[in-house]
């Protein structure tokens, strides 16, 4: 009791005490988003290590500088435009108290369905800020939402990006896309009251960002690599896919590893308040649908190729974890292990089918990881929730129930955003590469690619003191491709 | 015998161990070089220093040959290798005195 | 006080006090369990790392492989069987309301004594399921624990351990050897109630698991590394050990600082309540004892071979921490300091001791850090522990208290958890693996052991750009050993 | 209310709910330090990191030995002096009740001045003890501060700093350095008091330490790299310098991400308590600042060299990190983009700077980083505090305000503070050096240095797998030096 | 003076150097290479697509000794390189016509 | 034409590479090797066992030139490579009969 601030030291009021607990309930739940907000800021290492690892060592140093960088961009424009769009119309919200002198701006709206918030540029510096605690606190969660999803991206359009055209995508991604589709879920958007507004169960439901963080950015890789086209080498001539062999395997584990510390905080902190106790339930799913994930795909692998391929089991891990993430806090933990056993087969299958026969050059697998199973995630929710929890969700009263549970309705509003976010984020993301590589050129020369992205856009190697640490060439090569043009025969000019 | 030695670019090396395996000649060594030329450097920057690294990569191809199969395996490398761009490299020719397959003992022509 | 749930805002009643600090206080002690699971689950990359960077690099996508599916073979098992062995017989808990409705099982006894619990098999999603958040953050908790421990072994038996026979070592672990002598001694078992059923001090205690992670990993890691036999190489004929220096030192150091990171949670968060304050006292202590060990060590190396060999200062870091997770909350700074750097010297001792007397090949040191330790720890806490802390442990009144305070029965009591730990774990893994390897055959091939376990059992390389990073060689040379087998004579054949 | 501990349980008192809050309010303020410690330990792993990236590979087991050794070292010489120096006449203090159990020792003091604390050695172990936590946890989130400060040195001496001659410095630096000016500014001394007893604004304000730990750490690293002198090679005999380039871009990548993680401790933390909300703006303000730090740089070498230098983009959002860890919690988030760019910019001069015209080498930038911008931090507090927030801070009334609203008296504390960490620092360790250098030697021998400090000082290859890993040189080499030496013509002997 | 080149498999080189350095030549430069012969590859996978590493890891060892040395180190590299199966590797034997010794500067047959 | 190919101290490259370019031969190619000779080796420890290594870093540096050139570039890659310590290294001199320029086909002296 001598700890609780009063006027008569250690003999509080109820006043003075309730205070106290006011105050150690908010501190709490603040802090509980802050180590959120640690944890999946870190998930950065993760991405830069798993994508740089899974790369050639010629283009090490450009990828771990796109995973790095990203951040900055991506933290700047969400601070100046982003966070306003997704959030800036969402009104009072009961763990952040204060919230509504800032977050309070009409929303753009067609009839009943909200399209974008329009209030917190900047967080409000530049004219109406307060320092309200609880609205830097929510910004800065969401700001670490939305640099996964941005990161994703750089991994399915590895190897080939040219820098300068790398950054306009970060504005892009983080000012537009994702804040949008993130107002739309998140924000009180139109597909959040699918519910409340048609009927469709709780609207859409996706806890963690199964769809808002990986699918937007799954989608986004399948869209950029697509404009880029292939690696020179990806395909031989007549289409068949060729190994490039990632250069640091052990670096590609440890950054799975730190996505799995990272996920607890993406999906753990996820409730927003320590004083919802479900978080560790939604922890438990998470490790088991990830452990199930790593296994299925180690274990399917195995038996189709032979060897318990290490790349595989790392993208089944994270497709188990991608899945679960928007179902973790609504299902059993035995349903948590049958969803992350079915990412991780169905990352195999969809590695196979984007190389083999979209012809879709993604060099880490993110549209697989990401996007296929972002999908996956939302539509296991409509199948597999519980009605355990989330009443109130969307403001409708029932608890979040799918389809084996009776409730077909929420898996069609699940179906809906995955429908959505494929042609929001795809569609966006595919139209605005087409642009800017008109306009600016989005693939690195054919000299820098043959030779490496580091000697040739990042100035540096990533491993000069290393021999066989990639191949370097010069300008003049830029009319050849390693293995796809044919040089002229010698006695053409001999 | 003789060592034909080719010096080529590590991007072509596939092209040419392929033509020169077509060729009939299984047996070769390849080690990582770095070769300087006629070829420019690369100019890199380290903290606001500028260097250039005028040391490029090149893989060193070496096959021993009979005397008789020179000419074609010259042909083939020139062929595989060529891009037409300065750097493309040289093919350097050596007599061989002895061979030994280690396996067997076999010497001279039969060890090939 | 506005921000306390009130019928009326901002004049809460004391009912309404009560209940949101009842919420608080729960939700904080969940939301440190919460993050203690996150620390130490990422011990994984510690482990991982300065395992891989002590092996060659032949093996390194092997070796980081091990350290990364042995948490989701491990979480899996632990949820299936293990958990409800270690716990399923706990009852009522303090820090866990409403375990009692899972963790209530017939423990299975022998008189007073117990020796495994009953229920919450699957987490009881099975059948008798609950969503209790207590139960589910406990199950994370230990299950953490339990991967630590497992993770251990894949260093002892690192290099030649084939990956196939590794994995049913892991349910091994998770399921069954684990879990028991993990329920012996924080389960109630009869080890903890050494004390109360026969007067020797508090019975058995463990703070943090020196004895019930470390030795149980470190011991099982003999057994593995004694029916393996040693790495191709390893000993000249005459006995001689040779020199394999591992890979990647930065690697190693960088994850054995990861590896104390991991510790503030394994023995801060194992009071398993914030509003137990010691954990302030306890992770200061694991500092110094850390950190006496690490320079204990290193003097000692330099003192010995003339330079301050950088992985035997890691070893010996680990050692202090090893040693100190018994006693942490139970003695002093200084004793800790004193506790640590004897085991920084013993980790150098039992290194040698292990290679050149015992002919054991143990390329991380493995069997010294976490076994030899791990009973140093135990002893330690029957030396050192002061009576300033633990009263009620394990149902006996008094403090816990060593024998330089005065009570050398719990000195008896820690004697024979040590003995018993290594008679458990040793004996059970030795049994198990002499009978896999008659069944199965737990080595890898000779070939794969010299052309690299990478190429061989994974079908990658680890750094396939880097010259020199490890040769691959063919399946006929599964005859021949590197400089073990002499070659024939050339004479005699040609 | 049911988890309130009450004599009838489910109905607690009064008292019983205060004592309640009051052992929860606690508790997770000391929650909140430990993982404040937790966070900013592991920069540790990050500066290794970043360290061991920017050198040469056969150097790189050194430089990660250094950066791990000097948390043992400094661990423990902060327990045995350090922290009594620096805080041992501290008092009693609002977050750590019982603190004046040990604290409150009567302070070195010239008139009303202080200068040093006199109390708690060894935390009291070896007299006056008591297990107090609250005074633990401050000595854990103290201790990890000042390892930092340690560390950023073994930066700008890398590659040349004998290793036996880099352990005293840890000492000196734990136990006298560090200490002393901390004490000045956050220990109650002479520095914090220059408010209340000479009316310089709020006396110095040093929010997380930008010149408590970074400038003193910074400036430590010029005067160390101006005694040891540059490495062999690094200017012509002319004085133009010539690049070496680090060995490892992805490595330092990864510890800048590690280090901008650690960053949410260090400066989010640095509230010292949960219920202080100040701490999510905080965070934002130093994301905003390290983000903008980070492109300013990168932008600014893409536009002066024709590269986006990836050391330099590291450069600069540590940078922007640095100068905000001061500022953080009094300045707005676009005062923080600002500081973090102009950081930015100033790190690429200032790296200009040391090494063109003062010839000085610093192989990481630590001087520019650390110095030059914890300098920055210092002075960008005077220029851009709001007014909201720290009032009563250093005893003085008024919120902390600098020039830009209305207050040139803090702009004067803050200058001052810059003046007397660079003397100090720099001078302390200048002379420290310098003595070292003439007693004992404090640079590697040239034979080592050419063949690699890790063959030479640490008896093992960082790489040893690697081709290329770096030569090995031999003894007889020490005569002559990389580039530097003329070797004798051949005809003067042959 | 002879160039005598043995491409031998990784894991025998220190049982080929010892044999070497035995016979009394201490002077030897080794270099890592990767050889293609009538051994086998090594199938690997990434991603579910199949490879072939074809290229397999040797050492290459040199050593420069007088003409009446050259079938005693032959015959002590073939010795210790010799395991039995295919991939053991071959010995080169070449011409040296000149040979300097830097730091003194001696040519011929004292320099070696 | 002859092959020179000279073993130096990694840390001389620079010196030797300027050295040789300046004579005017912009062709040369660079190899990183391990040497053992006269020079002892270093030991090291791991984990408490002693181990030597006596193959140490060396570059191996080869200039095919004409026979008329030979004399001078062994007298400035001597020069530039020497240190006066043991270690410094050797010269080999070896002939070749063919060169051919990849890109342009063309052979014998044009082709240096
Ligand atoms: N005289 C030489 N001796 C040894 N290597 C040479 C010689 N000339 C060229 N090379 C090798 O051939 C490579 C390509 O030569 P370069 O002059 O750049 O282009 P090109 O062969 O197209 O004329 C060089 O990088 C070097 O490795
Ligand atoms: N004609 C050749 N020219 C150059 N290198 C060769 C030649 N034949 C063999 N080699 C080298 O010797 C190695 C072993 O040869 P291989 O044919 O596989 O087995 P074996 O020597 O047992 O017959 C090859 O990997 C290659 O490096
Ligand atoms: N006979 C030889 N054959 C091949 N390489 C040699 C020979 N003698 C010396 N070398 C190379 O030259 C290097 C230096 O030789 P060493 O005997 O150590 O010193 P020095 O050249 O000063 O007498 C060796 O490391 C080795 O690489």
């Amino acid at each position: 009791a001598a700890a609780v601030t009063a006027e008569t030291p250690g003999a509080p009021t109820l006043a003075e005490v309730a205070a106290d607990t006011g105050t150690v309930k908010i501190g709490m739940n603040f802090f509980f988003l802050i180590m959120g907000v640690c944890l999946i800021f870190f998930m950065q290492a993760g991405f830069m290590l798993v994508e740089t690892g899974f790369c050639r060592s010629k283009h090490a140093a450009h990828v771990a500088m796109t995973n790095f960088v990203i951040f900055a961009v991506g933290a700047l424009t969400y601070w100046a435009v982003g966070f306003a769009l997704q959030f800036g119309s969402l009104g009072a919200f009961y763990w952040a108290p204060g919230a509504e002198a800032i977050l309070n701006g009409e929303a753009v709206k067609a009839g009943v369905n909200a399209f974008a918030g329009t209030k917190g540029f900047f967080l409000g510096t530049l004219g109406d800020g307060t320092y309200d605690p609880g609205v830097f606190v929510f910004f800065l969660f969401q700001m670490v939402f939305m640099d996964t999803a941005a990161t994703i991206v750089t991994g399915g359009m590895a190897e080939r990006w040219k820098f300068s055209a790398f950054l306009p995508f970060g504005v892009f991604m983080g000012a537009i896309v994702y804040p949008l589709y993130g107002m739309w879920v998140w924000g009180g958007g139109w597909l959040a009251t699918l519910g409340a507004n048609y009927g469709f169960g709780n609207g859409v439901v996706d806890f963690a960002g199964s769809s808002v963080v990986h699918a937007v950015g799954g989608f986004a890789a399948l869209a950029g690599a697509m404009v880029l086209g292939p690696r020179l080498g990806k395909f031989k001539a007549d289409g068949t896919p060729v190994a490039l062999p990632g250069h640091n395997i052990p670096m590609a584990i440890l950054g799975t590893i730190i996505l799995v510390f990272g996920w607890f905080g993406f999906n753990g902190m996820s409730t927003l308040a320590a004083t919802d106790l479900r978080a560790s339930i939604i922890i438990a799913n998470t490790m088991l649908a990830g452990s199930a994930g790593c296994l299925a795909a180690m274990f399917l692998v195995w038996k189709l190729w032979g060897k318990p391929d290490p790349s595989m089991a790392v993208n089944g891990m994270l497709a188990g974890l991608v899945a679960i993430t928007a179902p973790c806090g609504f299902v059993t933990p035995l349903s948590s292990v049958i969803i992350g056993a079915l990412a991780g087969f169905l990352v195999v299958g969809s590695v196979v089918f984007v190389e083999r026969v979209l012809k879709v050059d993604d060099p880490v697998g993110a549209v697989s990881v990401h996007g296929v199973n972002g999908a996956w995630g939302m539509i296991a929710l409509g199948l597999f929730a519980d009605g355990s929890y989330g009443a109130g969700w969307n403001g409708v009263d029932s608890a979040v129930t799918g389809l084996f549970y009776g409730n077909g309705g929420q898996l069609i509003a699940q179906l809906i955003a995955v429908v959505t976010v494929f042609v929001w984020s795809f569609g966006m993301h595919y139209v605005f590469f087409k642009i800017q590589d008109a306009v600016q050129g989005i693939r690195s020369s054919k000299a820098d690619e043959i030779a490496g992205l580091d000697p040739g856009e990042m100035g540096v190697l990533a491993y000069p003191d290393m021999a066989g640490s990639g191949p370097l060439g010069e300008g003049s090569l830029a009319a050849e491709a390693a293995g796809l043009v044919q040089p002229k025969p010698v006695g053409s000019e001999a | 015998m003789k060592k034909v030695e080719a010096i080529v670019r590590p991007e072509r090396l596939e092209a040419v161990k392929s033509a020169v395996v077509e060729l009939g000649h299984n047996g070769l060594t390849v080690c990582e070089v770095k070769g300087h030329g006629i070829q420019k450097g690369v100019t890199q920057h380290w903290r606001g220093e500028e260097y250039v690294i005028d040391l490029l990569p090149k893989i060193s191809l070496v096959a021993v040959v009979h005397d008789h199969e020179v000419a074609d395996i010259i042909d083939a490398i020139s062929k595989a290798a060529r891009t037409d761009h300065i750097g493309d490299g040289k093919i350097f020719v050596s007599p061989i005195e002895e061979v030994i397959r280690i396996r067997t003992g076999e010497t001279g022509a039969e060890a090939l």
